[in-house]
């Protein structure tokens, strides 16, 4: 029912998650991230969904590590002491994830969804573009308001940054 | 008519913002008139006997660009009161925010951030209310922190952190009623799940949206971002953010999703009185404490937004009314209370309440109108408070929700106890040397704290010759 | 909707979970503001999978995708936003972790 | 039609008249002075004018469709008419004290402004007939006691003043509970409506006993009784104001109002509130007698009174009911007098420890006569009105077969007499004090000298106002 191909795709997307949030280094944490969207990506293609698939890959595999990466490397790292102590104080904080993680996999894998749902609707089924274009209008204008506000975002939170300094 | 709501705001960030000489400094001027139109428009919408009430409305731009959006009474009181809280935030923001690029940036986000909030209102449709949730809560990230105080900023970011949790909540929920019903619309769903019987991915998706509405909304046990946000905003920001922002993002969509997607269950009605309770009892126990001017009207907040919330759990009636009037009401005295904390802040320089003592007399007018405030907060007759607590009470005596009803009488207390405390540390009491000097606030704060004060009086007095029946259809919400 | 593809929900969901508990999991436990981001990053991850494996499994696909579209550029905008507050907080502090900005807060309340 | 107009004139000039005077205040100080003593002047006439009306048995009633179905506002009968001249009328002779006292002090205009809204909500709430509408000027009365109270600016009167609002408050909540009870069981706020659904039966015990417990605390009865004491810091002609004239004897008109007159309860009542009645009267006069201070003494002896007001009212028969409401008539006289006198007392010596005083009846011999003639009207000795107040009370009881609660109730009669001749002793006669003082101005000497003689008046031409009395108590459900 799942697939072994999509089984395996979903592990790897498990494991890179996990290794995003629990490498030490925070760049290597942003490839981490980069790597889970990729492969979200994969996902998404093998669902019948090539476009977002392609959105997902572009922006999120690409643009938003970068986003990450460039925060990383405008801030400092932290001195060798820091990182020492650090370390120490994160293996306590971030031991028990991958416990609970699969734990909670294994968990709910014995469980039954009780899926009881009515039956089908009778739906047309659209093309992808009619749906963007024609149907969600009022979301594309809401894309175009939210960029506005990042605008503004940047606009007033970074403009200054590099005269403050 | 009502999707230029939407558009109109659109349009002034980017005329605005185009590269002509002048038009920059008209900025403020456009949005003020924005916000006045609204007012009048929400207010022409309400009483033409042309527009029936309560019932959805497809729309000339919208049969052009293919979308639909609903318009009722709720979403007429929520359009006014983002009118009218844009309008203030505008007055008070004239007299706090005076760097002029900072002013200019100031007026381009709430103009944002309000075509965000109308866009909420007025969608028909699940997704599209999420994508306008995001772009106001976007602009109130950036208008917490645009004069980048540290505290702010950080406050900024625990909003956002929260506020995304929320949205993939929400997200969660909103791929479950895809999953049961293929489609967001409103019209869709609510069919969808009046035809079945629901079942568990429906109780789930609720739970999701409930929990994700709180966080947004600010209700216990979800509150940790608010007092912080509130409190460290500037001043304007925290009227807009109290005042509407807030309300919208998490009790609107919440009154909306409960009515019109599941009706009234049973179990929706106990979750929502138990989280209704926490909030109303906790937040005024909370606000008792606090020796910040803005921290108390925060703590505030979150007890008032609790009434709400019990106004929802007993279901159409008169709960529902006295839910959809006290956020009118929350909206005019809460702005009010910010408003005279911006002027006393602007005025002293301290939000440190033992710092501060007897005011009334070189502030009469921001004293006088906090009186009302506080007085409509604690539901005190014949101010507005009053009445809608009067039916949120009315109406969960009659749902049988009889000791909450209690629990909930009584906390109006320790609401008035609270605001007493203001009043008492703030305005009366012996003025200290240092405070020697303080004058009254000036135009826009003054302006705004007066017209607020006549809308709470008004709307007090005027309730008992509104028509019976204009008070139940304000309960009756498209779909519902 | 279709029934055939009904049974794969349940394992699609247990992973979209998993994934939810990582990232609420780092949300709460990590100090570091940027860590904290990447978590809400993985929590937009498995938001964006269910979306896309319910509109698969109904069949609309073409709406799924139209949903996470947008999805994708409200996620941009809210983590460049982000971004922002965390470039200024840290030409405030020199610092990213949480604990700093809790010292300064400390601080802030006993000078006043 | 004319007397409609009358009605809403008793109601509505002084509430409304009283935003006007600080606005005249700007102009001139003294003209302001006279407005506030026209508009109070002018409550009286027209409540005396309505005085043949209602002895002729007729109601005069205002009638407006208004929300949850209110059909009428304002009634005035007898029982109406009656407190209301009686309140206006003593409120006048205040007024013209207030000119003396007051005009050492700032902030005139807002004590004028208060005294006359106090007034006004007072006549409101007199002609009130429906719940809704009693609440309201019910919380009228209680803002503006709360202004009133904490008229002197100082930490420690302001919290005095918060005290008063949170403890009536707490009070009016809760009997907001009990109407919200009435309006369960009978589907209305009007008293007509729900006399009429009634149907002869009686209010449920759920709902006497929340609205008895809001009668209680604004009547400052036991176990609700500490915040009257404490408001004794107010000014002395508002302390007088408060224990004679308006606020405690709201709780007692009320009473009066809906048991007595309006809904039939259950015959329990008639035993459970005079044992609570004469609990607090005895315990109250203890307080009395252990004392030192000349304000808080009065306010004891106020809540001891009270108590014997509450038990002539609940004996139910003609005689305990004709009695307990000559006894609001015979207190307000001579008890306003009391404070008054110790007004000027308090002003022109400066003490409030009657320990410290001493031998003034030399120096103030027209303060002094007028205690005496008011005390003795307050214990009863004939042929003060008061003797005739307290033997109807007793008779009553003693009809009632309650011989026990009758005696109780004597023991309190004797303790007041040791109170009052004590104050008066120590006060007045023996060694001079720390502290001489002449008289008073002009206007205060006159006026207690004026509340000494109607005492007086009022007993020896006691027979006016008991017919008065009886006729309003005619054909009343709780008067057999």
């Amino acid at each position: 029912m799942l697939g072994h191909l999509n089984l395996l795709l979903l592990i790897i997307l498990l494991v890179s998650a996990l290794w995003t949030v629990l490498t030490r280094s925070l760049i290597r944490s942003a490839i981490g991230l980069a790597l889970t969207s990729a492969v979200l990506a994969v996902i998404i293609f093998r669902l019948g969904s090539p476009l977002a698939a392609v959105c997902e890959l572009s922006v999120c595999a690409g643009l938003i590590p970068v986003l990450f990466v460039s925060t990383i490397s405008l801030t400092h790292p932290r001195t060798q002491a820091e990182k020492l102590e650090h370390r120490r104080g994160r293996l306590k904080r971030f031991i028990f994830l991958p416990f609970v993680a699969l734990g909670l996999g294994l968990f709910l894998s014995l469980m039954k969804l009780p899926l009881n749902i009515p039956s089908p609707l009778a739906q047309r089924v659209y093309d992808v573009r009619e749906v963007i274009w024609n149907m969600r209008s009022l979301d594309l204008i809401g894309q175009v308001i939210i960029f506005l506000a990042g605008v503004f975002g940047v606009v007033i939170l970074l403009k200054e940054i590099k005269s403050h300094e | 008519m009502f999707s230029l709501l939407i558009f109109v705001p659109l349009f002034i960030v980017m005329l605005i913002n185009m590269p002509f000489g002048g038009i920059r400094k008209s900025a403020y001027i456009l949005a003020f008139l924005l916000a006045l139109a609204q007012i009048v428009f929400t207010l022409l919408a309400f009483f033409t006997p042309l527009s029936p009430l309560s019932s959805g409305r497809q729309d000339i731009l919208g049969n052009f660009f293919n979308f639909r959006i609903g318009v009722d009474n709720l979403t007429l009181v929520l359009l006014f009161c983002i009118g009218l809280t844009l309008l203030v935030t505008l007055l008070t923001g004239r007299e706090v925010v005076v760097d002029q690029r900072q002013r200019f940036n100031f007026v381009n986000l709430l103009v944002i951030a309000m075509a965000g909030l109308n866009g909420i209102v007025l969608a028909q449709d699940i997704f599209t209310m999420y994508v306008f949730l995001e772009i106001a809560a976007v602009a109130s990230y950036i208008l917490i922190s645009f004069q980048k105080g540290i505290l702010a900023l950080e406050a900024a970011f625990k909003y956002l952190i929260l506020s995304a949790a929320a949205s993939v909540l929400m997200l969660s929920a909103i791929a479950l009623l895809v999953l049961v019903s293929g489609d967001t619309s409103f019209a869709i769903i609510s069919q969808a799940l009046r035809d079945g019987s629901g079942g568990f991915p429906v109780k789930l998706a609720l739970g999701l949206f409930v929990c994700g509405f709180a966080i947004k909304g600010g209700i216990i046990p979800f509150h940790g971002w608010l007092p912080d946000a509130y409190t460290e905003a500037p001043a304007p920001v925290s009227i807009f953010l109290a005042g509407i922002v807030t309300k919208t993002l998490g009790l609107y969509t919440l009154i909306r999703v409960v009515t019109v997607l599941f009706g009234q269950a049973a179990y929706i009605s106990q979750i929502l009185l138990v989280m209704g309770i926490l909030s109303v009892v906790f937040g005024a126990w909370m606000a008792l404490t606090q020796n910040d001017f803005k921290r108390m009207l925060a703590y505030s907040s979150i007890s008032q937004v609790g009434y709400i919330i019990l106004g929802l759990a007993c279901g159409p009636g008169w709960g529902l009314a006295g839910a959809i009037l006290h956020i009118l009401n929350h909206t005019v005295f809460k702005s009010l209370l910010f408003v005279n904390s911006a002027a006393v802040e602007t005025k002293t320089g301290t939000r440190n309440m033992d710092q501060l003592a007897g005011l009334s007399d070189r502030m009469p007018v921001t004293s006088f109108t906090s009186i009302i405030a506080s007085l409509s907060a604690a539901g005190v007759p014949p101010l507005a408070g009053f009445w809608s607590k009067l039916l949120i009470i009315i109406g969960l005596w009659q749902a049988g929700f009889k000791l909450v009803a209690v629990i909930a009488v009584l906390a109006s207390i320790i609401t008035l106890g609270y605001l007493l405390s203001i009043q008492r540390r703030v305005f009366w009491g012996k003025l200290g040397s240092e405070l020697l000097n303080v004058k009254e606030a000036k135009g826009g704060i003054m302006i705004s704290a007066v017209l607020l004060a006549a809308i709470a009086i008004g709307v007090g007095l005027a309730f008992p010759f509104i028509p019976a029946a204009m008070l139940n259809s304000l309960s009756s919400l498209l779909g519902g | 909707m279709n029934s055939a593809l009904l049974p794969m929900f349940w394992p699609f969901c247990i992973f979209v979970l998993m994934i939810l508990v990582i990232g609420f999991y780092c949300i709460l436990v990590t100090y570091n503001l940027i860590r904290a981001l990447i978590g809400v990053e993985l929590l937009m991850k498995a938001a964006t999978l269910l979306l896309i494996l319910v509109g698969y499994i109904t069949g609309q696909t073409a709406l799924a995708q139209s949903l996470v579209i947008t999805l994708i550029v409200v996620e941009v905008v809210v983590m460049v936003v982000a971004a922002g507050i965390i470039l200024r907080i840290y030409s405030h502090t020199d610092s990213v972790d949480v604990r700093d900005l809790l010292k300064l807060k400390d601080k802030d309340k006993t000078n006043a | 039609m004319r007397t409609e107009a009358t009605l809403l004139g008793i109601v509505f000039i002084p509430l409304l008249g009283s935003f006007l005077l600080p606005l005249i205040g700007r102009l001139s100080a003294r003209f302001r002075n006279y407005c506030a003593l026209g508009l109070v002047l002018v409550t009286f006439l027209l409540s005396a004018s309505l005085i043949g009306k209602v002895l002729s048995g007729q109601a005069i009633t205002v009638s407006q469709q208004l929300v949850f179905g209110f059909s009428t506002v304002f009634t005035a009968d007898g029982l109406a008419v009656f407190m209301a001249s009686v309140a206006s009328f003593i409120s006048l002779l205040i007024v013209i004290y207030s000119f003396g006292y007051i005009d050492h002090y700032d902030h005139q205009s807002e004590y004028y402004f208060m005294v006359v809204f106090f007034l006004g909500a007072m006549m409101g709430l007199v002609m009130a007939s429906n719940l809704i509408f009693l609440y309201i000027f019910w919380e009228l009365t209680a803002i503006a006691s709360w202004r009133l109270i904490g008229f002197f600016r100082e930490k420690n009167q302001v919290m005095r003043a918060d005290k008063a609002f949170l403890v009536t408050f707490f009070g009016a909540v809760v009997m907001l509970l009990g109407f919200i009870v009435v309006y369960q069981q009978t589907g209305s706020f009007d008293y007509a409506t729900i006399k009429a659904s009634l149907n002869g039966g009686t209010l449920s015990n759920l709902a006497v006993g929340l609205i008895l417990f809001g009668i209680l605390s604004k009547s400052a009865t036991l176990p609700f009784h500490t915040w009257l004491p404490d408001a004794g810091v107010a000014p002395s002609p508002v302390t007088a104001l408060l224990h004679a004239a308006i606020l405690v004897k709201i709780g007692v008109y009320v009473f009066a109002r809906l048991f007595v007159a309006t809904f039939p309860i259950e015959q329990i009542w008639h035993t459970v509130v005079p044992i609570i009645a004469g609990v607090s009267a005895i315990v109250a006069a203890g307080a009395a007698l252990v004392e030192t201070d000349i304000k808080r003494i009065i306010a004891y002896s106020t809540i001891s009174q009270i108590g014997f007001i509450f038990f002539g009212l609940a004996t139910g028969n003609m005689v305990g009911v004709a009695g307990g409401l000559l006894y609001i008539l015979a207190h307000g006289l001579s008890k306003a007098g009391l404070f008054l006198c110790a007004g000027i007392v308090e002003q022109n010596t400066h003490v409030k420890d009657i320990n410290r005083l001493g031998g003034l009846m030399k120096t103030m011999p027209f303060t002094a006569i007028a205690f005496l003639a008011c005390s003795f009207s307050v214990m009863g000795i004939p042929p003060f009105s008061g003797f005739f107040a307290k033997y109807m009370v007793f008779a009553g009881g003693i009809n009632n077969g309650q011989i026990g609660t009758t005696i109780f109730f004597m023991a309190g009669a004797f303790m007041t007499i040791l109170y009052l001749l004590r104050v008066f002793y120590k006060v007045f006669m023996g060694e001079t004090g720390e502290s001489q003082a002449p008289e008073g101005s002009a206007s205060m000497v006159y006026t207690v000298v004026i509340f000494a003689v109607l005492s007086l008046l009022s007993g020896i031409l006691i027979s006016y106002p008991a017919q008065f009395v009886q006729a309003a108590l005619l054909n009343l459900p709780g008067v057999k």
